[in-house]
């Protein structure tokens, strides 16, 4: 016993959570995250990494079956909490220690699900915990090559296409998303892929059961509207660092971000912003990976908007520029006083510019390979909040 | 441990070899049939050369073998490609109109 | 005594790992298979004192198997990964043929009086394979790169179906060239 | 004060993977002590975090995906420790060494090449997309490191005329062969930071594929490919010390300390390279590798040779 309660014990330092995004719902996932930080916790890339399972905001249906899936995939030592209000965040967290380290409820746990997990999932996917939207595994233009194929395991058989080598290659239909470290919550991408190619795509999003609640305008009373768009281009530009595997730098943009969430003082947030912005122009590494990943004319039309984007057209479709002018445009708003909000987020329609990305993702996303499309798909910045307000209103 | 041991090991494993390449249809199994063979080879030189005459020059054949694999695999993998290119389909059967 | 059994337990394993090659429906399986047989040779030659040869069989054979494991997945067309199917043709004439030259072989290496050993392994067998290498057995190295550098450029041209014109453009002055990636050079 | 090498009984090779892996814990310390930093807590708490990492992975169950290849999956788990263990054989401990092969530096490099096997079959064995691309991702790193690597082991066993790690430490009496063959000694430690799946070579684990080929793993699998990494780091930092930095030569101190205190230096400076540095992508690396680097490689060796037989 001894032995078990220590071991547990020296777990409890370090938990490993799986945060689900609902759209809308950033907040309460940065919230989230600032406190794992402070507890020096750590994000899960996968849920057979987690200890514990965060949806941050109130899923839909289709996100919450999603979440419930991925909840399965847990392996176990495991607990789930659901994070709506910042408060009593900590003691949510504090109770969800308790309850991994309750040997004797785990061990329940553990007994309640003793058949496989997979043997629990009435459909069983390809594997991969990314396709946990189900619903939609045979829609539209998909078909798994017949559908009198033979399926040992359950798992359809691929079919054959030809690859851009003019190889026939084997197909394989995967959803990426909606529960994927630096994605846009509640994103879903289905790809057919030949290797890690993507032939085709389709994007769809799913909901939230609601908006959190006034977040309009009361919630979040002290943040103002220039705040808050500095803490979403630190966001973005946090993502798209981890993507392209700079960590130090991704965690310096995620620290900006959360100063800018506690309100911190302004010209000193405006220095440390640029000294990152510094950094990322300087780094040749980073200008040689990023290279020639382009948004192409999608990025044009939502890029333009990014206020001080650079006037060269070519540039600003760059991902690599898109992410210097995140960084200079967060700056230039802290610099000008926390209190105007942008230009640039005045004259521009968010919702408008999310739909068009949306929109616009499976053409931008045919024939890359999934290292180059979390980059673009990062690069777009795509506020899958607007979007929510947009199905909201289409329903109303 | 004797010359007669090995060889045995060695004929065994060239059989195997001669089998699998003999009887597979998908090009990339013949090769596996073919380097199971050599890998037979190989053995068999290794125990000639330790049990009958030790000296430098029986290294030498044993790399030029290892060297020839590496040959059979390289154009291997060449054709196969050219032949799934080409046809949308490696096994051996369908290339039967190359010869003559 | 203690050679002996090492040498028996390699021996089955080399056979019994070759012959699972082709029972297996894993693409994965039989690849990896081959290797084991390959890795068991590798140790049974350093047993007979090939060091250098036997550590290099081992090297090359792993790392082929790795790359042969990606032909293997890409071009077997239908998955026996997960359905047992047979892609085999002449199973029966094969197996006879194999059987009779195992016998052949077998009767040979057992019924043929084999002379005695003449000479001795020198000292140091890596270094007197390097001399032979680069003294007398020179000729065969020679030969040996040139086939090697051909075959690279062969094994390329057969399989790659750009040639300069198609990345270049008709008059070769298409900068950058038009290639399906991009490479880490800035062309 | 460098002394002959000798053969140490077999017995002591009981010690090898306990040193190895205490190295590896220190080096994981390192790791999430700078963590640590870089989300503002302090240094100590990150230090301790392997620890609890392997409490969290011991009391984990493992998870199994549909239809995955168990048998060639827990091989690819287990066989990195032993890979690593293999490859520390060959290395000398001031003047002790385990074995003393004639072909040792033959033999680390085969051994780096089951590397390549077991990361392909940790992402095939989970049967998911994203393991399988990790799995992929690194052959094809593995492709545009190796051969450079390997002229950067031969470069000091040309200069030694041996391929015995033992006349590779003795040929460095007089002068550490870092110093007169620097592109060697780069090239050689961007290998092993690549075979290690590390830093920025760890695209195979990517964060923008989940984790790559650790994306399904949990549990004893998940600490054992975790330790097998740090485990193959440091046993590629132990081996750049008989190569490149003189083996146990050093004033004053003796020479098993010497050998420990390189080593942990290297060790250090592999960890710390880690996050600061975005990844090297893999497809595009591969141009570089071979039209640069391996060309770079050879003409050391080159010059290498000519000042050996010039000699």
């Amino acid at each position: 016993m001894g032995v078990t309660s220590m071991l547990a014990r020296w777990a409890s330092k370090s938990v490993h959570v799986l945060i689900v995004g609902v759209p809308g719902w950033d907040e309460s996932r940065m919230l989230l995250e600032a406190e794992l930080d402070r507890r020096g916790w750590r994000v899960a890339l996968s849920p057979a990494d987690a200890d514990l399972l965060a949806v941050c905001g109130l899923p839909g249906e289709v996100l919450g079956a999603a979440s419930d899936l991925l909840w399965n995939q847990l392996p176990g030592p495991r607990t789930r909490v659901s994070v709506t209000t910042p408060v009593a965040l900590s003691a949510l967290l504090d109770a969800a220690v308790a309850h991994l380290v309750d040997d004797s409820w785990q061990r329940e746990d553990a007994r309640a699900r003793s058949r496989p997990v997979a043997a629990e999932d009435p459909r069983p996917n390809t594997g991969e915990h990314e396709s946990m939207s189900h619903e939609d595994m045979d829609h539209g233009d998909m078909d798994h090559g017949g559908m009198d194929m033979p399926t040992p395991g359950g798992i359809p058989l691929a079919g054959g296409g030809d690859d851009r080598d003019g190889l026939e290659m084997d197909v394989l239909n995967v959803s990426l998303g909606p529960v994927l470290p630096h994605w846009p919550a509640g994103l879903v991408v289905d790809c057919v892929l030949q290797g890690d190619v993507i032939v085709s795509a389709g994007a769809r999003l799913l909901e939230a059961a609601s908006a959190p609640k006034e977040v309009s305008e009361k919630a979040v009373t002290d943040v103002t509207r220039g705040r808050r768009r500095i803490i979403r281009l630190c966001d973005d530009a946090s993502n798209l660092l981890a993507l392209a595997g700079w960590q130090t730098a991704a965690q310096n943009a995620r620290r900006l971000r959360d100063d800018a969430r506690r309100g911190a003082d302004s010209t000193d947030h405006a220095a440390a912003l640029d000294r990152l912005r510094r950094r990322a122009e300087r780094s040749v590494l980073l200008r040689w990976s990023l290279k020639g990943i382009s948004l192409g004319e999608i990025g044009l039309g939502a890029g333009t908007n990014t206020g001080t984007a650079t006037p060269d057209d070519q540039a600003a479709v760059d991902i690599r520029h898109r992410l210097i002018g995140w960084l200079r445009e967060a700056a230039v708003l802290a610099g000008t006083s926390s209190g105007r909000q942008s230009p640039a987020a005045g004259d521009s329609d968010p919702v408008r510019e999310a739909q068009d990305a949306l929109e616009a993702l499976p053409e931008l996303l045919r024939g890359t390979d999934l290292g180059t499309a979390r980059l673009l798909i990062a690069g777009l910045g795509l506020d899958t909040a607007a979007l929510a307000q947009t199905h909201e209103r289409t329903h109303d | 441990m004797t010359l007669q041991a090995v060889l045995l090991v060695a004929a065994a494993l060239f059989s195997v070899g001669l089998y699998g390449a003999l009887s597979q249809q998908v090009i990339v199994m013949v090769m596996m049939g073919l380097e199971l063979m050599l890998n037979g080879v190989i053995l068999a030189v290794g125990a000639f050369w330790w049990f009958l005459a030790p000296a430098p020059d029986g290294q030498v054949l044993l790399l030029i073998v290892i060297a020839a694999m590496t040959v059979e695999m390289a154009m291997g993998f060449a054709v196969a490609t050219l032949l799934h290119r080409s046809r949308g389909s490696d096994m051996t059967d369908s290339a039967t109109d190359l010869s003559g | 005594m203690l050679i002996d059994i090492l040498f028996w337990a390699l021996a089955v394993v080399a056979v019994a790992s070759g012959a699972t090659v082709f029972a297996v429906d894993s693409m994965a399986r039989a690849t990896y298979a081959l290797a084991i047989s390959f890795i068991a040779v590798g140790i049974m030659l350093v047993i007979v004192g090939l060091e250098y040869i036997g550590i290099i069989t081992i090297l090359m054979m792993v790392m082929e198997m790795a790359i042969m494991v990606v032909y293997m997945v890409m071009y077997m067309g239908m998955n026996p990964a997960l359905m047992p199917m047979d892609m085999t043709h002449n199973k029966r004439g094969s197996a006879v043929l194999a059987v009779g030259t195992f016998v052949l072989l077998a009767a040979g290496a057992l019924l043929i009086p084999w002379p005695a050993r003449v000479g001795a392994p020198a000292a140091d067998l890596t270094a007197s394979l390097g001399h032979a290498i680069m003294g007398p057995k020179m000729l065969a190295m020679l030969t040996i790169s040139p086939v090697l550098f051909a075959t690279i450029i062969a094994g390329l041209v057969i399989a790659n179906p750009r040639g300069r014109y198609d990345r270049w453009g008709d008059d070769l002055k298409r900068r950058p060239p038009t290639d399906p990636m991009r490479g880490g050079l800035g062309r | 004060m460098t002394e002959p090498i000798v053969q140490v009984s077999p017995a002591w090779a009981v010690l090898a993977p306990l040193a190895l892996l205490l190295f590896a814990l220190a080096g994981a310390g390192l790791n999430g002590a700078l963590v640590a930093r870089s989300v503002g807590r302090p240094f100590r708490s990150g230090a301790s975090a392997p620890l609890a990492q392997v409490a969290r992975l011991l009391r984990q169950r493992r998870q199994v995906t549909v239809a995955a290849d168990v048998l060639l999956w827990r091989i690819g788990a287990g066989g990195l420790v032993v890979v690593a263990i293999l490859k520390i054989l060959v290395i000398p401990l001031g003047p002790w060494t385990l074995a003393d092969l004639d072909v040792g530096v033959v033999w680390f490099n085969t051994m780096d090449v089951m590397i390549w096997a077991l990361f392909w079959l940790i992402g095939w064995g989970a049967n998911s997309a994203h393991a399988l691309v990790g799995g992929y991702r690194f052959l094809s790193l593995a492709v545009s490191y190796e051969l450079p690597l390997m002229f950067a082991l031969i470069t000091p066993a040309v200069a030694a005329r041996s391929l015995r790690v033992g006349d590779v430490v003795a040929a460095q009496q007089n002068l550490w062969f870092v110093i007169w063959m620097p592109v060697a000694f780069v090239i050689f430690c961007g290998s092993v930071i690549a075979f290690s799946s590390w830093g920025p070579y760890a695209t195979a684990v990517g964060r923008d594929i989940a984790g790559g080929f650790l994306t399904d793993v949990s549990g004893v699998d998940r600490l054992l490919i975790l330790t097998g990494r740090y485990a193959v780091l440091t046993a590629g930092a132990a081996f750049a010390v008989p190569l490149f930095l003189g083996g146990g030569g050093g004033p004053l101190l003796p020479d098993w300390l010497w050998t420990l205190g390189k080593t942990a230096l290297v060790l250090a400076t592999f960890v710390a390279i880690r996050h600061r540095v975005p990844t090297i992508r893999p497809d595009r690396f591969a141009e570089v590798a071979w039209i640069i680097v391996l060309p770079a490689a050879l003409l050391q060796v080159l010059v290498v040779a000519i000042i050996v037989v010039g000699s």
